[in-house]
């Protein structure tokens, strides 16, 4: 027997999906995934998706890079190599500020896309609800929830019944 | 058929027409020009320009500054809408964004052609050498360079971020495998998670927050290439609030021109409706204002700081031999902008096409105006001259603007115009509104 | 002083074989990579050639009809520049722009390389064939030479016409003193030599003679007259100079009172000056024997006979003024060279070093007539216009390629020695006579050797022959009445030599055709000058064109407008329109030959001059003149930066523009020491020139204030804060250094640099393919190519040679041991440059002055050199016209 | 709806990343190698004679003044004339066949061509004799001449070597004495010796590392 990603349910609104998943939340169900064709408030919160780290990485890696660039140009322009530049003091601070917080911005904006794209899985050009057949109107006009066969309450038989109990509009297997 | 499926269509099916097929012949013919252009440059040297002692800087800069700005306007028009929550954002944010990306690659191109020996760009960046030399870090041109590669790169991720959900939609309405590969690669994989989606929203969030600052920071940085100076009539301190008010300017009136173009041409009159060019006719007016009103400070300051030169170079400006850059740019961005006061003017399309087109012109014109009245007389009356464009300088400004539409048409052709998971969105909470 | 190594050219010559190899390679750039590099050591090393380091040679050159001794440094045998010969008397070592290009003139691959027989190639032996085919007694051998100032030459002369009877010698200047001899005939019955001692003269009354810029001696005459004229000299007399002239010259925008009066006119003014009806007298009769009355030789006989009378009733003649005795006379004139020619007597004409068919006056037609002449043998540089109607032409041997001597404005004579082997192959004059005087006529050193017995090393190496000077005459005027020509109605043409290429003979060189000719700032051309009235009368703007009408002949030519020119004179330029291919003059500007007379060489009466309508932009180097409103507080601003730690030097330099008359030396001193490319004339339209060295000029009245310009060496450099990579940074010692190899050339710095003396190498502008030029170019300084901005160093070659040298042996550099290139050619010595953190050296104590000025102070750059001010001394009873 | 990548798409993918990568990198690596040097260091140069510094210097012992003339007065050490060579080998090894470039030149008096080896930029002024008046050992940019066979580069040359020293001379300076040595060590403590030596030289650090030392 082939092995399973999850178990979905198909739902032709927003609305539904969101009762389904509290209701599946309720029945003590942890590991799910609901699939939209445009973010829907709160989901994410019913969903249990742990609140994302995004901000604080960027914070840290504007920070860095402000940092870096600074000690660059200390360190080039004051201690490697110091140059009259025009009777200028060698750390002429106010000079060194533009690069630096270019930088930042630069640096944070990288992180934050990274971290972005680590959080949510991606790149991943092959996965399993690909084959869920219909998927692709996930992107236009189709809302899916998924209950993950990982999950400690999830168990072969008794889910699908439950998932019918949610009224979709189809249920289905979506193999690994 | 929903607006949004419309826009997927049209970049699927690129069913584009008669007129996209011309506009793009011509625009690749300029960038062929361009092309030309360059090589002649690489060949003989930036001599083939007008430029020369006393003016050392003119065309070319004038086109880079004039670039750069209407870079600023499709990451500030998303970035502040989206903080602003303004919904009728969603119609306009995609080809703005793309208009600044292209923008940016655009202008990118004349900071290093402009140099006397472009080969070595680099030397500009901080890099282990076998020279064991580093940049000078108080010229504000190092700073440009810093500021135009961080901005490039930001806003092409958040160009491409924004695009990710309708890449994905695009791949799953493909029909052809190569469409669906093309889409596909470019979509990374997306699957429209909940999770993806809470991410996505964060760092959009987050992205806004910073695009905003690294604009007036980036165009600031522009400014600071001439206030630097001490050159009348560029060693100024409200040059940094006054070019970024001008970049908005300038970059809403592009803004303004394309949307009417892609409105009229594809039909989307549903989507970018009358308000929005309305909105963007009154932003249009208000940073026109502040420009105008940046013009006049300068003016002011030059008396009031009763300094010799400033004020030689105000007169200077208003009587000069290149008094007439100083008319037309005053003419184009302070007097055509008052029709917009009137609503009937904001309604009028014709009206807001050509006002916006004037917009556009005027502010190369004052970036002409800025560059080359500061320069060809400053201290010394035994060094003044004067400045004569060449073939080659039109070259360039004619051969980046064909650039820039070829990118963008191409840009419209297989990329959708305009957010389609927020038009889903949006028009399905309208739906829910009773 | 550094020896001046004396030896024969005949190490030099072996040495030039291997000149090809050891630089072939040289110059070659761009990204590719450098070049294998070859050393390509001697076989034997020849005696006194010092391996790399650069040799001093004593010699003399003939330049702008003035006689100058030099010092010409020469690389591994290649000369590279040439300085003025401190021994010397009428340079002590300063020289003017036309020496100062010779060098160029020497590599210049565009000179003749070969001799030809009716165009087609031929030999030196095909040419003794055809000499020695000239019978001896025909008489039918006619000689045409440039002024015969050569002893050894006149010695030649006359054993030529002692071996050929009946032959004829002639000569013919196009610029020469023959007014002026002639005044002598008139005073004194005899046609002597003048020379002025301007270090005695109080009070200077020049009547259109411009002894500062073109009068043979003015190198010399223009040292005393400044340093008569130092405000700080001690125990220093009020001195006064009085110009009258029509056309403004630079010894004429320098003086203390200047009258622009028709040139014409002058001669009656100088009647009015010896009938004491003028109220100048009374201050000149103040000054008795320490007054001088000068006339140029533009001027007639009778005006200098007047100024002979003159001196001698103040008691100037032997004080302010000499007489002298011309050994070298005795020539015939060109005239008579025609009238023989017309007679048919003429069989065979020589022309030494001359090009008669451009030069001679238009109404002698004597290029047509040369074609009556049977065999016309020509010798010259170039193959020009004569060349090319000629028989024969012989390419002629550079001076600095020929042994021969040479007489000075004051009659002494000087030596001229070869520091290369001819390049090209060429022949001097005395060779190609000697070919003609038979096979025991000596060559070179031992030709001079016959006109000097007694030759010693030693005035090889000081250059000249102490003591050759003619004694002063004791003379006394004998003068019947003079006639004096009416005063003529409407407007008077004059030719004038031009500021740089003279004649024409140096039309061909590049660095002179690009220096700004002084007063019109115009290069590669020349133009018809016009006094604004004239132009406002006709509507005119500079570069429109007129046509000129004198008589039967007719030229058109572009106008410059000229403040201070007088309103009935229009002066042309001669040296123009020359047609000599493959070389700079080309195309240049217009020939006034064409209108000139053998009769009225100076001035023409009663020209016609109309508008064509036609225009053409003409290359200034300044478009504005005036210093417009431009009065900025002079005040220094207290630094918020701390001091940058001192290095062991501080190098500074001051300007005083009281002793700078704006000859435009320093320009092109600067072009030869630092490899400084031409641009040509679109290039200088487009404001692109490359001189690191400017002279500033700014009319008040109708005097010109000089102001050179080169980079000012800022404490708080504008240009070094925006430049990107560093290129531009200052070094321990006080430089605002320039390095090409970092600059990426953004161009910020040349905009921020608010006296603009950055250069820009907007294209390629260093020949690096033409391999002579390579030659001539200064090892010590770097090429630079397209791309990369450049600007004055101060020399910093030079300040690097007396470091390494002071260094190596342990001590301080000394006071004027680092003499920059513009200082060391500087004719007033108004350029003084050293160590300004010692208090006692030349240029601290000359920055004392209270003259001394900062330019732009206001801005607060903080330059290392300054200017001290102009102090003119104008009469108080005196107005500006007459 | 089907997959549009198989399972190992993403290892395709990110192959095709580094290759892409790897390409940049080799264009650079040519670009580096176009605008190199035309002797590598530590690269024995093809000379018209196969002079050895190993035998003249090491096994004979001639002095670097016998031929290099200029190296204390000039800015170019300078290679000897060929009438130098000839003290010696107009009588010794004269018919060898290496020799006879040598013999031809001095016969027929054309000139050898020999390879630069130690080749500078036409933008940087090099100063022998202000290095050797300053104690700095041949040595220390030529490496040991007296075993070297064939003359090759032991220096970079590059501007960040040159400033190694420039920046901290006092590790490079000996006694004007031992300047020619080739064996010189000092002994202890070198860099005590060496500060003593630029006090003593009355070398002016300051300016060492100024662009206007070796740029003009």
């Amino acid at each position: 027997m082939t092995r399973i990603y999850g178990y979905m349910a198909q739902f032709d609104r927003p609305e539904s999906l969101l009762q389904a998943a509290r209701a599946l939340r309720n029945l003590g169900y942890t590991r799910l995934e609901a699939h939209t064709p445009y973010p829907v408030e709160g989901l994410a919160e019913v969903l249990g998706i742990p609140p994302s780290r995004i901000p604080r990485v960027m914070f840290a890696g504007g920070l860095l890079a402000a940092l870096g660039t600074l000690a660059i140009q200390y360190y080039s322009a004051v201690f490697n190599y110091p140059i009259n530049v025009g009777g200028r003091p060698d750390a002429s601070w106010p000079a060194f500020i533009p690069a630096a917080l270019e930088m930042a911005l630069l640096g944070a904006s990288l992180c934050g896309v990274v971290a972005m794209l680590r959080g949510s899985g991606l790149p991943r050009l092959h996965h399993p609800v690909f084959d869920i057949e219909g998927f692709d109107r996930a992107t236009r006009d189709a809302h899916f929830l998924v209950v993950l066969s990982d999950d400690p309450r999830c168990d072969e038989d008794s889910i699908v019944t439950e998932l019918r109990a949610l009224n979709p509009l189809r249920v289905g297997r979506v193999p690994a | 058929m929903s607006a949004a499926d419309i826009v997927g269509s049209l970049a699927l099916e690129r069913r584009m027409g008669r007129g996209w097929a011309i506009a793009f012949a011509v625009a690749v013919a300029l960038t062929v020009l361009l092309g030309v252009g360059i090589i002649v440059l690489l060949d003989r040297g930036v001599g083939i320009w007008g430029i020369d002692v006393p003016v050392a800087w003119a065309f070319a800069i004038a086109d880079y500054v004039w670039w750069i700005a209407m870079g600023m306007a499709g990451t500030f028009i998303s970035a502040a809408l989206y903080l602003t929550r303004q919904g009728w954002r969603t119609a306009l944010n995609r080809y703005a964004e793309a208009m600044t990306v292209f923008a940016v690659s655009v202008s990118g191109l004349f900071p290093i052609l402009h140099l006397g020996r472009p080969w070595f760009f680099y030397w500009l960046a901080p890099y282990p050498n076998r020279m064991a030399l580093w940049p000078q870090w108080r010229s504000s041109l190092l700073w440009d360079f810093f500021a135009i590669s961080a901005y490039l790169l930001v806003s092409i991720l958040y160009f491409y971020l924004g695009l990710l959900p309708d890449l994905a939609a695009l791949r799953d309405r493909a029909t052809t495998r190569g469409t669906q590969l093309f889409y596909g690669l470019l979509a990374l994989g997306w699957r429209a998670e909940a999770r993806q989606w809470d991410r996505f929203q964060t760092l959009s969030a987050m992205l806004a927050g910073l695009a905003v600052p690294l604009v007036f920071s980036v165009h600031s940085m522009v400014a600071l290439d001439f206030s630097e100076g001490l050159l009348p009539g560029w060693h100024s301190t409200i040059f940094p609030p006054f070019f970024v008010a001008g970049a908005l300017f300038s970059g809403f009136a592009m803004a303004l021109v394309l949307a009417i173009a892609l409105r009229s041409y594809f039909g989307l009159g549903s989507v970018i409706t009358g308000r929005h060019l309305d909105n963007l006719a009154k932003v249009l007016l208000a940073t026109g204002l502040f420009v105008a009103y940046s013009y006049v400070c300068e003016v002011f300051f030059a008396f009031y700081s009763s300094d010799q030169h400033e004020i030689r170079l105000t007169l200077n400006r208003f009587q000069g031999s290149y008094a007439w850059t100083y008319w037309v740019t005053a003419f184009c961005n302070v007097g055509s902008i008052q029709l917009l006061w009137f609503p009937r003017m904001r309604a009028n399309v014709v009206v807001l096409l050509t006002v916006s087109i004037l917009v556009v012109f005027g502010m190369w014109m004052e970036r002409f105006m800025l560059i080359v009245t500061s320069l060809y007389r400053d201290f010394l009356p035994s060094s003044w001259g004067m400045f004569y464009p060449t073939r080659w300088d039109f070259v360039f400004l004619f051969g980046s603007i064909g650039l820039f539409f070829a990118l963008f048409l191409l840009f419209l052709r297989y990329l959708p115009m305009v957010s389609m998971f927020e038009l889903r969105k949006s028009s399905h909470s309208e739906h829910r509104r009773p | 002083m550094r020896e001046l190594a004396g030896d024969t050219s005949a190490d030099r010559r072996e040495f030039l074989k291997l000149l090809g190899a050891s630089f072939a390679l040289a110059g070659a750039s761009g990204c590719s990579g450098p070049p294998a590099q070859e050393i390509v050591p001697w076989i034997r090393r020849p005696p006194g050639v010092a391996g790399s380091d650069p040799q001093f040679y004593a010699s003399t050159l003939r330049c702008g009809g003035d006689v100058l001794g030099v010092r010409v440094e020469t690389h591994e045998g290649r000369p590279t520049k040439i300085e003025g010969n401190p021994l010397h008397p009428a340079s002590l070592g300063a020289t003017n722009p036309m020496a100062q290009a010779a060098v160029l003139d020497l590599w210049d691959p565009g000179r003749s390389q070969g001799i030809l027989r009716k165009g087609a190639a031929a030999s030196w032996d095909d040419f003794l064939a055809e000499v020695n085919g000239i019978p001896a007694d025909a008489g039918g051998l006619h000689v045409l030479s440039g002024r015969v100032d050569s002893p050894t030459l006149a010695a030649q002369r006359q054993r030529l016409l002692g071996r050929y009877p009946g032959s004829h010698w002639y000569e013919y200047e196009s610029i020469d003193n023959t007014n002026s001899l002639e005044g002598a005939r008139l005073a004194f019955g005899a046609p002597l030599g003048v020379r002025y001692r301007m270090d005695r003269a109080d009070v200077i009354v020049s009547l259109e003679a411009d002894f500062l810029g073109s009068m043979p001696g003015h190198v010399r005459y223009a040292r005393d007259f400044a340093a008569s004229r130092q405000p700080e000299a001690a125990g220093r007399v009020e001195r006064r100079l009085y110009v009258l002239e029509a056309t403004p010259s630079l010894t004429g925008v320098k003086a203390d009172h200047r009258w622009a009066m028709a040139s014409s006119d002058i001669g009656r003014f100088a009647q009015r000056l010896a009938n004491n009806e003028t109220p100048l007298i009374r201050e000149l009769q103040a000054k008795r024997g320490r007054s001088l009355i000068l006339v140029g030789p533009t001027q007639p006989p009778f005006v200098h006979a007047l100024a002979h009378v003159l001196n001698e009733r103040l008691g100037n003649a032997g004080q302010t003024v000499e007489y002298f005795e011309w050994p070298e006379g005795g020539s015939e004139s060109l005239q008579t060279l025609v009238t023989n020619i017309e007679a048919g007597q003429v069989k065979t004409l020589l022309i030494l070093d001359g090009n008669p068919v451009y030069t001679a006056p238009a109404d002698l037609r004597f290029g047509e007539r040369l074609g009556k002449v049977p065999v016309t043998i020509h010798l010259g540089l170039y193959r020009d216009e004569t060349a090319r109607v000629s028989t024969w032409h012989l390419p002629a041997a550079h001076a600095l390629e020929t042994w021969s001597d040479v007489r000075g404005y004051d009659g002494s004579a000087s030596i001229v020695q070869p520091v290369i082997a001819p390049l090209y192959g060429g022949h001097s004059a005395h060779e190609v006579i000697a070919a003609l005087l038979g096979p025991d006529e000596p060559n070179g050193l031992d030709l001079l050797e016959r006109t000097w017995p007694n030759l010693s090393d030693q005035a090889l190496r000081r250059g000249f022959i102490e003591g050759s000077a003619p004694a002063a005459r004791e003379v006394r005027v004998n003068l019947s009445s003079i006639a004096v020509p009416e005063k003529a109605e409407g407007l008077e043409l004059l030719f004038r030599p031009d500021a740089t290429v003279w004649d024409g003979r140096h039309a061909t060189n590049a660095w002179l055709q690009e220096l700004p000719k002084p007063i019109t700032q115009l290069t590669w051309g020349n133009a018809v000058i016009v006094s604004p009235d004239l132009a406002a009368q006709h509507k005119l703007r500079n570069g429109d064109h007129v046509h000129i009408m004198s008589g039967s002949n007719q030229i058109e030519a572009p106008i410059w407008i000229v403040p201070g020119q007088a309103r009935s004179s229009v002066t042309v330029t001669l040296g123009y329109g020359r047609s000599v291919e493959g070389t700079q003059a080309m195309g240049q500007g217009f020939n006034a030959n064409r209108l000139r007379m053998s009769t009225e060489r100076w001035v023409t009466r009663s020209v016609r001059l109309t508008p064509t309508g036609n225009h053409s932009e003409l290359a200034s180097t300044q478009q504005h003149h005036v210093m417009e409103d431009v009065r900025t507080p002079q005040k220094l601003h207290r630094s918020f930066y701390a001091e940058h730690p001192k290095g062991e030097y501080r190098w500074g330099m001051a300007i005083d523009l009281n002793s700078c008359i704006g000859c435009n030396a320093c320009t092109i001193a600067c072009q030869a020491e630092n490899n400084i490319p031409v641009v040509g004339a679109d290039q200088v339209l487009h404001g692109r020139e490359m001189h690191w060295l400017r002279v500033d000029q700014y009319w008040e009245g109708t005097r010109v204030r000089h102001q050179p310009v080169a980079c000012q060496h800022c404490d708080h450099a504008p240009c070094e804060l925006v430049c990107p990579v560093g290129a531009t940074v200052h070094d321990s010692e006080g430089l605002n250094l320039q390095v090409y190899n970092r600059c990426i050339g953004t161009r910020f710095c040349s905009n921020n640099c608010p006296y603009k003396v950055r250069r820009f190498n907007f294209l390629q502008y260093s020949d690096l393919k033409t391999e002579s030029l390579e030659a001539q170019r200064n090892p010590e300084v770097t090429v630079r190519n397209r791309g990369v901005m450049e600007k004055c160093t101060y020399c910093i070659q030079r300040i690097e040679k007396a470091h390494i040298t002071a260094d190596r042996e342990g001590r301080r550099i000394q006071d004027g041991e680092v003499v920059t290139a513009c200082q060391e050619v500087c004719p007033t010595r108004a350029i003084v440059f050293g160590d300004t953190s010692d208090p006692d050296s030349t240029v601290s104590r000359a920055k004392k002055s209270e003259r001394n000025y900062a330019l732009l102070e206001d801005l607060n750059t903080r330059p290392q050199t300054t200017y001290l001010k102009e102090v003119p001394n104008p009469n108080p009873l005196m107005k500006d016209d007459v | 709806m089907s997959q549009i990548f198989s399972r190992r798409s993403g290892t395709w993918v990110k192959l095709t990343l580094l290759g892409a990568l790897g390409f940049g990198a080799g264009l650079v690596a040519i670009g580096r190698l176009l605008t190199d040097e035309p002797h590598d260091q530590d690269e024995a140069v093809e000379q018209p004679v196969p002079f050895s510094h190993k035998h003249h210097v090491g096994d004979i012992g001639l002095d670097c003044r016998y031929c290099h003339s200029g190296v204390e007065t000039r800015a170019v050490a300078e290679l000897p004339p060929v009438s130098t060579c000839m003290t010696c080998h107009s009588q010794l090894f004269t018919d060898q066949a290496m020799f006879a470039p040598l013999v031809r030149s001095w016969q027929t008096g054309t000139a050898l061509h020999w390879q630069r080896v130690h080749a500078l930029p036409q933008f940087v002024y090099f100063d022998h004799s202000i290095h050797i008046a300053k104690g700095v050992g041949c040595v220390t940019c030529h490496g040991r001449m007296d075993q070297m066979p064939l003359t090759y580069r032991k220096a970079s040359l590059s501007m960040a070597w040159c400033l190694d020293c420039h920046r901290s001379p006092e590790k490079n300076l000996r006694p004007r004495d031992q300047v020619y040595s080739m064996t010189w060590k000092p002994e202890g403590d070198d860099d005590a010796l060496g500060h003593e030596l630029l006090i003593q030289y009355g070398i002016d650090k300051r300016r060492l590392s100024d662009c206007s030392v070796c740029h003009r």
